[in-house]
């Protein structure tokens, strides 16, 4: 092992000291070293074609299966993570910089050294600058070209200036001299490096992307890269002038992401990545079905698609399949989400009921049973803050199987239910719209909740929709209750789910991702045609302001309090499942491991025979 | 003749356009969702928002989208011509989508079509010859179950059944050339047997009724009356009238599946134009379906021409009109 | 004028065809008898229904014997037709026996050149070359009175007129030199002028080619003037048969008066033209009796219990009616045959 | 002599003594298909009313109840057949054989209602073209032309999500609206087959107007209004039951299709192509998800369609060309 692996180890021992417990329910597969080996293909298969969010832009790029590719394959950091499961997997360590700096000037500044040795891929060739970051964060600012968590780095100064065009450039990032980046924030940001350790800030050589300025999407195809492998065909990229610039043969946005090593790529210069295989190829493939029976004949090695029911159940409890079956934390929490505006959940009686009466197991079993996932009981994944909430369930039924007694008790003193019957038996309470999406597993999470409903009076008109997310994430259409809704981590923080989910300032017409619009005012009601019942709608926007300028440790508890405030005082939702991540290897495949920042294959950690 | 045909061809155009229109109509701005939200992130903000309503011309009415369409359409855009601009989805260029998609629906509508109509005139003729034997019986109610039965089903039962359990061909999903023709041809048999199943069997009633109408007509009668073979009678004289309204519907038929294989092509994931079209369809990538359905209606156009042009050659009295 | 061995040319004896249809049996023909000697024309009249065409299609055997019950004989040079198997048939067909029919336009197929449907017909029964039969149906297109065959030998049917292509007709019938021409109503659909052109052709043909013809037509002015013998037809029976002279002199059924006042005549005023009142018996599942009985002047008690027989008259004519001889010859003398001079 | 008899030698009975009905029933009563035909059809009318509930009464298994510690395994596989589930388990849980039984009334009420508006309004518009001639059958021809190269099902899916997204469904005007779900599915099923409707009914109408007894009635001094309701439309009754029986297969089998692509009826309500979607998750494992409900889809429309063709016969309705 290398001397800057371990030392890194080390420090991240801090981290996973807090961390490593979440392990449990997880199946960290066992590594066995004898069987590694260099070289070889990775044939992965991919359900959907590589559009995602923004067609793997790193600019852009927002979903944890590009994530994957990104971190393991093409684009390194300032500060990065080790590719491994669980803790350890989140824990920051040192990746271009050459150290992981501490803040200073009361967690306003941060200073990074810029490894030598480190280049761009052909057809670029060249050693990575201050610069180069500069100019990854720049078109991450600039509206044009297509950032979609520019909202992360707005907390560097000068930022806001950029983005509106006010500045020639962002005030807050300073590069003194080729190797050296200052970064200069207006309030203390307890998770900056986590920040920075997201593809968007990677390196960029502004010869190329300065070709697709105002061309979102674009640059993917002809991405440069720093890591250990490159898209193929990269290398033959005329890049004298932006008109002479075709996409690299081996991403065609649709079909096929191929990548073969890049040989600029100075192995000494990085501590995590291992770069077993020799090339990686992504194929599209629509039919899960078809990608498992080829995962099963070894022409796929593994995939990201989801597993059939079927497949999952062969592989889960054959003993000789079993070591071709990995599960790990999916660190995302699957719910129900009630509307705070919408009668009639716009009783907090009715939402405790709510949460007491959902029969969580059926849910889970119509996804696939307890393979699928731990059921959740409150709102952020337990692996995120370390466990310390394990044994935290407010609303408590036996087998999770909800139970009417203690729903009807909840209900109790609720506007909408008449005397001490415990029913939901207003007017409010019948035919309450139910958005629902065509997804497979629905239909049956639909039916458990209508059956389970019922017991408390209240009953669902459904809607089905094919793609339920913009229904429901525009506040005017009023949709009281979905089934849809999950939510995953963009990096090990908590804030990644209290700030986008339950922000009231946060709040717009269309792409509102607090459902449950908490926090919501009247005002902000008028202006986005809510109509809904919007006076004393509960706050947590205070709570959130102070726990995101902590540093841990006190920053995750302050996080596990807000959790329990929510819902306990609030309820905007009823969780029920924390889902792990399962994936499926070939019998090709000697090694595998997870990647806990991206919650995916750690591509660079696979090794094939 | 040449007049007429500069009037097919303009009519022609103006159905493309009219049914873009209505494409455009129906899925301009569904109601369901902004496409913008597409690129915009998991976390949206206003401002990200309107700047890509801005790049996607999304903030301007739809008569001006359909304009900016139409005219990248004719004069083409940065991806040449035709000009169909880029997936909401991936911000691919659609184009290229529909080069890539292409083979796969062409070879699935070819091959089926080369079934159903080898397949669909064979049993038709042989229906009518043996009129009110057991063999037309047979062959009638097989066309019945033909048309009754939904592709959807027969193409999931065939699955289980000749793939999953007599492991006879390949399962679903695409396989393309380049992996061999074995392979190829094992994946693709059964989506084409079950999607010729229904154009067999109304080409086998079409052309059933057709040669019994046909062997009803005077010449044929005269034909007999020459002493020729009953064999020359039907193959000769019958087939070669009752041809001419196969011929129709086939070009039409042919040109349709361009884009409507959706069911197909979704259950043996083929993933073909028509499934291209039915995704963006669900994620209000208007540019796609746009794209497929443009496809579609050209090669409508295109064969309404075609079946002109082999009217004309099948039949002299169009020919010298 | 016998033929091989002492047989008549074209025999039929005692013909009935039925039709099984989805509604019922059809008795389209019954106990149909006569004879056509080479080189004569027998005239077969009688309105639509009355079973003319079918017994025609009897005799080429174009009827589909799957769904058509065919009784009696048809004796062709002593041969009975109804006896051969489809493939000797086939080669009788045509060859022996040819036929030309009522609709000129319908009858040559639209998708042929009319010299090839022609060669077509010479190559069924001969193994000659396209090009030797392309020349031969030159060769007769030219002897119908077709100018320029060569050239109008490569054209579609429908860039002939009617008359043309009832010569060609006409043309692919007489390739091989038949013994029996059956023309069913060869100039119903015709204009007018052609018409006479094409019986004349017809009358010509019989004569150069020295066939036997089966006129079959309702018109009786193409009978007087061409026919050696006539039948006359009602629901699928004969009515009347023997010589020409004797039917158009000495008409003996009510039926044959009917058609013969019915006649429009060169020199006769159209406003004593006398339909016959009624229409057609309806062929399914007939009545007992005599078909023509609803339609009958004369009819009384006997017409509808049974079907008259057809009974040898003096004058080598036959007749079906109950009537008797003397009144038959009253009605005649006194009323039909002034009516019809008038 | 128009019909000469042929070679097939039918020999058109001269004189109709009997009644246009009393032959049509002697005729029909002899055609056994179409008589199983009808039989199906009266036994599913039964299902589809009393199907259900009977079915949930004798398993004692309603419709919406999951069974999902019974029937279903610990990775939420459904289970077979078993004596208290003589279908086995859909993919939810529930009882499938109960399901299947509630289906048959989805299935019905989509094909009876959607056929008769379409017939209805196809009735209305093709008559009109077809008398009046004109304007109105200028546009009926040319929608017809734009009709047939529309994508009919891409079409469908762009209305059908873009309709469900609003609380209130689509609003076509002021207070009336489509709701999603049944009356949705009905109405994009009426969209799409009424031209066709219009279009024959035009035709028969065209060459009924034509007739002596239409001439007769106008010398005589008939409004049209009396030659339309006294004349036409009587003569129109063989051809619309005959249409009207052979759409309804047409458009269950469009229903199904629309639920099969996760875009008919809501999730609740049980539909045999819902069942069917459901069936395509499970297609390699659970055969009684896609058997039974497809079996009972084949018999339905199989009994539409024979008993379409056998009244076609029958009645003699012959296309106008």
């Amino acid at each position: 092992m290398k001397k800057p692996f371990g030392r890194l180890v080390a420090l991240a021992g801090v981290v996973a000291a807090i961390v490593v417990a979440t392990a449990a329910g997880a199946t960290a597969h066992s590594n066995k070293a004898s069987s590694i080996k260099s070289g070889g293909t990775l044939n992965v298969g991919w359900e959907q074609s590589f559009g995602f969010t923004d067609n793997m832009d790193p600019t852009g790029e927002y979903l944890g299966d590009a994530f994957g590719i990104l971190d393991n394959l093409l684009v390194r950091t300032l500060v990065g993570y080790t590719h491994n499961a669980d803790g350890p997997g989140n824990a920051i360590v040192a990746d271009i910089a050459t150290t992981v700096p501490k803040p200073t000037n009361g967690g306003l500044t941060y200073t990074f050294k810029i490894k030598q040795g480190v280049k761009f891929s052909p057809p670029v060739n060249r050693q990575v600058t201050s610069a180069d970051f500069v100019t990854a964060l720049e078109r991450e600012a600039n509206p044009k070209d297509g950032a979609q968590y520019a909202f992360y780095y707005k907390p560097i100064k000068g930022w806001d200036a950029y983005a509106a065009g006010k500045a020639k450039s962002i005030s807050g990032i300073k590069t003194p001299d080729a190797s050296t980046i200052v970064f200069t924030l207006t309030t203390p940001t307890g998770d900056f490096l986590k920040r920075l350790a997201m593809p968007a800030a990677g390196p960029m050589p502004v010869e190329v992307t300065k070709c697709f300025e105002g061309q979102p999407g674009k640059y993917t195809a002809d991405l440069i890269s720093t890591a250990g492998y490159m898209i193929k065909g990269i290398d033959e990229v005329d890049i004298s002038s932006c008109a002479n610039i075709k996409p690299a043969a081996g991403y065609d946005g649709q079909t096929i992401l191929d990548v073969v090593r890049n040989p600029n790529y100075v192995k000494s210069t990085d501590p995590t990545r291992k770069n077993y295989v020799d090339e990686v190829k992504f194929m599209v493939n629509a039919s899960n079905v078809d990608i498992y029976n080829k995962i099963e004949s070894g022409q796929l090695d593994m995939a990201t698609s989801s597993i059939p029911p079927a497949v999952l159940k062969k592989y889960a409890t054959s003993s000789s399949k079993k070591q071709y079956f990995h599960q790990n934390s999916g660190d995302r929490t699957w719910y129900i989400t009630m509307n705070l505006t919408q009668a009639p959940f716009d009783d907090i009686h009715v939402r405790r009921a709510m949460n007491y009466i959902v029969d969580k197991d059926a849910l889970r079993q119509g996804w696939g049973g307890p393979t699928v996932g731990d059921i959740a009981n409150h709102l952020v994944p337990d692996a995120l803050f370390g466990g310390q909430l394990k044994s935290y369930n407010p609303y408590k039924t036996p087998g999770n199987h909800g139970s009417a007694a203690l729903a009807m008790k909840a209900m109790k003193g609720s506007k909408y239910s008449t005397g001490n019957s415990g029913m939901c038996d207003a007017a409010a309470c019948k035919n309450v719209l139910l958005v629902s999406d065509t997804r497979g597993v629905d239909p049956g999470m639909v039916a458990t909740l209508q059956q389970d409903a019922k017991k408390i009076g209240i009953t669902f008109k459904v809607r089905q929709i094919n793609g339920a997310y913009p229904t429901i994430q525009t506040p005017s259409k009023n949709v009281p209750i979905s089934e849809r809704p999950g939510w995953g981590k963009d990096y090990a923080d908590a804030l990644t789910f209290f700030l986008p989910l339950f922000d009231g300032r946060t709040i717009i017409a269309n792409g509102n991702t607090n459902y449950s619009l908490v926090g919501v005012t009247p005002a902000q009601c008028k202006t986005l045609k809510i109509g809904g019942n919007c006076t004393g709608v509960p706050s947590v926007d205070t709570q959130l302001d102070k726990c995101s300028v902590q540093i841990d440790p006190a920053r995750t508890t302050c996080y596990e309090n807000l959790d329990k405030y929510l819902m306990t005082n609030v309820v905007p939702w009823v969780p029920w499942m924390w889902s792990k991540v399962t994936r499926i290897t070939s019998s090709n495949v000697t090694h595998y491991q997870f990647d806990q920042f991206a919650t995916t294959p750690a591509y660079a950690m696979i090794s094939v025979k | 003749m040449l007049l007429y045909l500069a009037r097919r061809l303009l009519w022609t155009i103006l159905v493309v356009l009219v049914v873009m229109f209505v494409t455009f109509l129906v899925f301009f701005k569904l109601p369901n969702g902004d496409p913008a939200l597409r690129f915009a992130g998991k976390s949206p903000t206003t401002a990200s928002l309107a700047e890509i309503h801005k790049r996607l011309h999304l903030d301007k009415p739809f008569y001006v989208e359909y304009g900016y369409f139409v005219k990248n359409f004719a004069v083409g855009d940065d991806q040449g011509w035709p000009g169909l601009g880029y997936s909401y989805g991936n911000y691919v260029s659609v184009r290229s989508e529909i080069l890539e998609r292409a083979p796969r629906t062409l070879f699935l509508v070819a091959g089926a079509a080369t079934l159903w109509l080898i397949f669909g005139v064979a049993i038709g003729v042989l229906s009518a010859v043996k009129r009110r034997t057991w063999i037309d019986r047979v062959a009638m109610g097989f066309a019945l179950f033909g048309i009754s039965a939904p592709v959807f089903w027969l193409g999931l039962m065939s699955l289980f059944v000749v793939w999953k359990k007599l492991g006879l061909t390949g399962g679903s999903g695409y396989v393309p050339l380049s992996d061999g023709i074995g392979a190829w041809f094992s994946h693709m048999i059964l989506p084409w047997t079950v999607l010729a199943l229904l154009y067999i069997a109304i080409y086998a009633r079409l052309t059933r009724n057709n040669l019994l109408e046909t062997l009803g007509e005077d010449y044929i009668r005269t034909a007999r009356a020459k002493g020729l073979s009953e064999r020359t009678v039907i193959f000769k004289h019958g087939l070669r009238a009752s041809l001419s309204p196969i011929a129709t519907i086939f070009g039409l038929d042919i040109a349709l599946l361009v884009g409507g294989a959706i069911i197909t092509e979704s259950v043996f994931n083929i993933q073909g134009l028509g499934w291209l079209a039915f995704n963006g369809a669900i994620t209000q990538d208007l540019p796609s379906v746009l794209g497929v359905v443009i496809c579609t209606a050209t090669a409508v156009a295109v064969m309404n021409l075609v079946v002109d042009v082999v009217y004309a050659f099948l039949d002299p009295r169009v020919r010298y009109a | 004028m016998a033929g091989v061995g002492g047989s008549s040319l074209l025999e039929v004896r005692d013909l009935s065809v039925r039709f099984r249809t989805r509604d019922g049996v059809v008795q389209a023909v019954s106990n149909l008898s006569f004879t056509l000697e080479r080189g004569e024309t027998l005239g077969v009249v009688g309105e639509s229904g009355s079973g003319k065409s079918v017994t025609s299609l009897a005799i080429m055997g174009l009827l589909n014997r799957n769904f058509a019950d065919i009784t009696g004989e048809i004796l062709f040079e002593g041969r009975d037709l109804l006896k051969l198997s489809p493939a000797e048939l086939r080669k009788v067909r045509g060859k022996d026996v040819s036929m030309i029919f009522q609709d000129p336009f319908a009858c040559l197929h639209p998708m042929y050149r009319v010299g090839s449907q022609i060669a077509e017909a010479v190559r069924a029964h001969s193994d000659v070359s396209k090009s030797v039969a392309q020349a031969r149906a030159v060769e007769l297109l030219d002897a119908v009175g077709i100018p320029n065959a060569a050239v109008r030998a490569r054209d579609y049917p429908h860039q002939f007129s009617g008359g043309m292509r009832q010569r060609a007709m006409i043309a692919m019938a007489l390739v091989h030199n038949p013994a029996v021409l059956i023309a069913d109503e060869p100039t119903t659909a015709l204009d007018v002028t052609v018409q006479a052109q094409i019986v004349e052709l017809i009358d010509k043909v019989k004569r150069d080619f020295n066939v036997g013809v089966m006129l079959i037509t309702h018109d009786l002015g193409v009978v007087a003037e061409t026919a050696s013998h006539v039948l006359v037809m009602y629901g699928g029976r004969a009515m009347e048969y023997g010589p020409s002279y004797e039917i158009f002199h000495a008409a003996q059924h009510p039926y044959a008066w009917g058609l013969l006042e019915s006649m429009p005549r060169v020199d006769r005023k159209l406003d004593v033209l006398i339909p016959i009142e009624g229409s057609p018996p309806s062929l399914l599942n007939p009545p007992p009796g005599c078909p023509f009985n609803p339609r009958c002047k004369y009819r009384f008690d006997a017409c509808d219990k049974q079907s008259p027989k057809l009974v040898q008259l003096p004058g080598g004519h036959l007749d079906s009616c109950f009537l008797s001889t003397e009144r038959k010859q009253a009605e005649w003398r006194d009323k039909v045959s002034e009516e019809i001079s008038q | 002599m128009t019909a000469a008899p042929t070679t097939v030698g039918g020999v058109a009975p001269q004189t109709v003594t009997r009644s246009g009905f009393e032959l049509f029933w002697l005729r029909f009563k002899e055609d056994r298909a179409a008589l199983l035909g009808a039989g199906t059809i009266g036994v599913l009318i039964v299902i589809a009313i009393f199907g259900g509930p009977i079915a949930s009464a004798v398993t004692g298994h309603p419709n919406t109840e999951q069974y999902q510690q019974i029937m279903q395994d610990s990775f939420g596989l459904p289970k077979g057949p078993t004596s208290a589930f003589w279908f086995g388990s859909d993919g939810e849980a529930r009882d499938l054989f109960v399901r299947t039984m509630y289906g048959a009334r989805t299935s019905l009420i989509v094909g009876v209602v959607a056929s008769g508006i379409a017939v209805l309004i196809g009735l209305v518009v093709g008559m009109i073209a077809g008398f009046y001639r004109g304007i109105v059958d200028t546009i009926l021809s040319r929608t017809g032309d734009v009709m047939l190269a529309m994508p009919q099902l891409l079409i469908s899916i762009g209305i059908v999500a873009a309709c469900s997204s609003n609380k209130n469904g689509c609003v076509i005007a002021g207070p009336i609206a489509i709701q999603p779900g049944l009356a949705l599915v009905i109405a994009v099923i009426v969209i799409f087959s009424w031209p066709y409707i219009a279009r024959l009914v035009r035709g028969f109408t065209l060459s009924i107007r034509e007739k002596e007894f239409v001439e007769a009635s106008r010398s005589l001094g008939a409004s049209d209004t009396r030659i339309i309701f006294r004349e036409i439309l009587p003569n129109l009754s063989g051809p619309i039951i005959v249409y009207t029986t052979l759409l309804i297969p047409q458009s269950i089998l469009f229903e199904a299709a629309l639920s099969y692509l996760g875009l008919g009826v809501p999730p609740d309500t049980a539909s045999w192509g819902g069942l069917l979607n459901d069936a395509q998750r499970y297609y390699d494992t659970a055969w009684w998800l896609m058997f039974f409900p497809g079996l009972f889809l084949v018999i339905t429309t199989l009994a539409f369609n024979l008993l379409g063709d056998g009244l076609r016969d029958a009645l003699d309705v012959r296309a106008e060309r």
